[in-house]
């Protein structure tokens, strides 16, 4: 892990590139580095996260700035940014169960392929998958799905970059931690190493590429 | 008696001490008001934490804690929060007993409609695929009619949200079970008939010798 | 989750059954139910568990009791006993990568029908399995595993049924704690409810059927 | 030198700072006594522990912290423990750098066996095939002959562990790249010339033009 400051982080992120994003409307989300990314202007991104959030809030702030090009979620219903947005065209939107989201993620993040599961069959999720029979039952055929980057929101890190999540900020965060090239934290509290007993790390520090350091 | 409660009433008798519980959004968020105090029952919010509390109290709301619609909650003393693949592991794998969804159409095969309405804006569906695969037991809660239109509907025209069939769809007007793999009812609502029900009902219910009021 | 002695919950499982056992060469094994289950002679088990510990340890004294019929595994080397039964043909066995025989519990307990890995592909282990390509590689298609009884060891239980584990202890037993239709927990220490933090929580207690109680 | 010692020293060479690394059993293991100190490695045990410690000192082992073959290990500050599940996926989703494992053949593909001898007991191949598919370097740490018989061969006859193509072979006579898809001699260990090498290898190795000795 590199302490780095939120501008040097956000730099190395191309306009055009995929993002991961942690939170659950906004909640968990790592803000900073959305403040920065629209000041820094990165257009024509991928996004992948739950959801669309809300203006002014999480990853909303990204449809403010018409920054997104391409969104993966499963719920975009409370930003209305978003849909205008998506109903102009102006985003090609995938709009997915959110277990189906989840678990796209986390086989991205583990070596998965992808993974079968019983949620969309039969409906207009499955059109265009692959159906899979085990023992006389159905499932769809959902691929690994990872990203560029992730930004990623903790509750502690430590000097290492273990990280722990506080409550229900948790959300995705630890799974889009595994599932990118490059892994970008930002955390509420920086602490010294021990600090985090080794139970309770969630995030072990060898996955965390950048820490925004403290200014 | 306002036709929600009579509603969020009526689901909250379906459920059991020690069950796991997801509740939707609208209606079914009513349902926590109406368990006894006495039940022990773990609520689930899919954002991830089981043993969601009430609202907290002026002052004590905090970021990090929060219900899957964003808004601020509490949670009770034994709760426990994870991550989004532990949440949809425990939905999709079974282990959450009742959900409780809202409901667009429900057909008489029990298959729900909720989450698109073509040549509308689509929000998109959330975790409602999951929770309709996944649950023990799926219950719908919502208006028997929109608009003077029946919402239990002889076949969806709406794209489903699930080919798992529901379990149990409660109304302001009724309980309607699918045991059988047919719709049938189950009770009516306090000061509602029989007939009342079918009048306003579009697919075909069976209709057992006896059929009670509601208890509440 | 219902508090139970040691031998009401044994006698629940009967000769014959699939039993999911927690545990890495014995350590986070609950010794007291398999102590019981040789007590009470349950024959002819269907044991899941990642090794076969040795002789007197952890799912080792189901093999010093014979009472195995059918073993899925990852590695048994260090188990003469279990060895011998198998060349004897005493047991059945299927020994399977270990990152293949955790995914596939997890599958069985997350509802999910199977996952994609590249492990294997090519190998033994690929014989009699699907091999599905996505995005031009090949992956093997390994299906749920579930059991009808998990044997679970925590470290702290709450007076809920919450539990967690200590260090390297917890291992398959959060991941078995899903898969069974019935899940039977011995813990360290049984503690208060509140003791136990949310974020901290491992297994939550909806996922406990029964907890060992304190004699 | 001690050949193991030979290998060990070799190998530890080959691991960066913040390196997340997982040794296997036997030769494998003896690489984290020759890591430099300044060196900030990770070191995985894949029954759930990064920043596995030496063996702990006299009365402060603990029964529930130990290493994949059940002996006591000690852990050090920064260290996160996880379940099987999380292991496994650090392990086949690319997040472990550096997997070292003991080897019965590597062949001129750079393809290994090392968890199975037909005839023989089989053990099981534990977490040998994920870490070989996965780990994002793969060094085999492994004597070059065992009983006069080369274990560098052209083409392995023992069941494979993974169509993967391991990186490098480190034995107690020679470093093999495979870089290049072939076997290719890298260095000789101290007082080995190629002639000697190439005399007890069964592969064809590319010989390049300068192969100097390795460093320890």
């Amino acid at each position: 892990m590199n302490p780095v400051s939120v501008e040097e982080a956000v730099a190395m992120i191309p306009s055009g590139a995929s993002i991961m994003v942690g939170g659950f409307m906004g909640v968990g989300t790592p803000e900073r580095l959305l403040d920065e990314v629209v000041r820094q202007q990165k257009t024509g991104l991928t996004l992948i996260s739950n959801d669309a959030a809300t203006p002014g809030k999480g990853v909303g702030k990204l449809f403010d700035a018409a920054l997104v090009s391409r969104l993966t979620a499963t719920h975009i219903g409370l930003n209305p940014k978003a849909q205008q947005q998506m109903l102009a065209n102006q985003i090609a939107v995938d709009l997915i169960p959110q277990g189906t989201f989840v678990e796209r993620i986390r086989a991205g993040g583990c070596g998965l392929g992808g993974v079968l599961t019983p949620t969309g069959v039969g409906t207009l999720v499955a059109d265009g998958k692959r159906l899979i029979e085990v023992d006389g039952k159905s499932f769809l055929l959902e691929t690994a799905l990872r990203a560029q980057f992730a930004l990623v929101h903790a509750f502690l890190a430590d000097y290492l970059g273990n990280l722990t999540y506080a409550l229900t900020a948790r959300n995705f965060n630890p799974v889009m931690a595994m599932a990118a090239e490059t892994v970008i934290v930002t955390a509420e509290h920086i602490v010294p190493v021990g600090v985090i007993a080794p139970d309770h790390v969630v995030t072990p520090a060898p996955l965390v590429d950048y820490l925004i350091a403290n200014g | 008696m306002d036709p929600q409660i009579i509603i969020a009433r009526r689901v909250a008798r379906e459920l059991h001490s020690g069950d796991l519980v997801n509740l939707g959004i609208g209606i079914p968020t009513l349902v926590a008001n109406y368990v006894p105090a006495d039940l022990k029952v773990f609520f689930q919010s899919e954002n991830g934490l089981i043993g969601t509390g009430p609202i907290p109290e002026q002052g004590m709301a905090h970021p990090l804690l929060t219900d899957a619609g964003g808004r601020p909650i509490s949670a009770l003393p034994g709760a426990a929060t994870f991550d989004s693949a532990m949440s949809f592991g425990l939905i999709r794998g079974g282990h959450v007993d009742v959900t409780v969804l809202g409901g667009l159409q429900v057909d008489a095969d029990g298959h729900l409609a909720n989450w698109m309405i073509p040549g509308k804006m689509v929000p998109g569906m959330g975790g409602a695929m999951d929770l309709v695969s996944g649950a023990r037991r799926v219950i719908v809660a919502m208006q028997h009619a929109a608009k003077g239109k029946s919402k239990i509907v002889a076949k969806c025209s709406l794209p489903l949200t699930s080919t798992r069939p529901v379990d149990l769809v409660v109304t302001d007007l009724a309980v309607i079970g699918f045991a059988g793999g047919k719709a049938t009812l189950m009770e009516t609502a306090p000061g509602v008939s029989v007939a009342e029900v079918m009048a306003v009902t579009e697919a075909d219910l069976t209709i057992p010798g006896t059929v009670p009021e509601m208890k509440l």
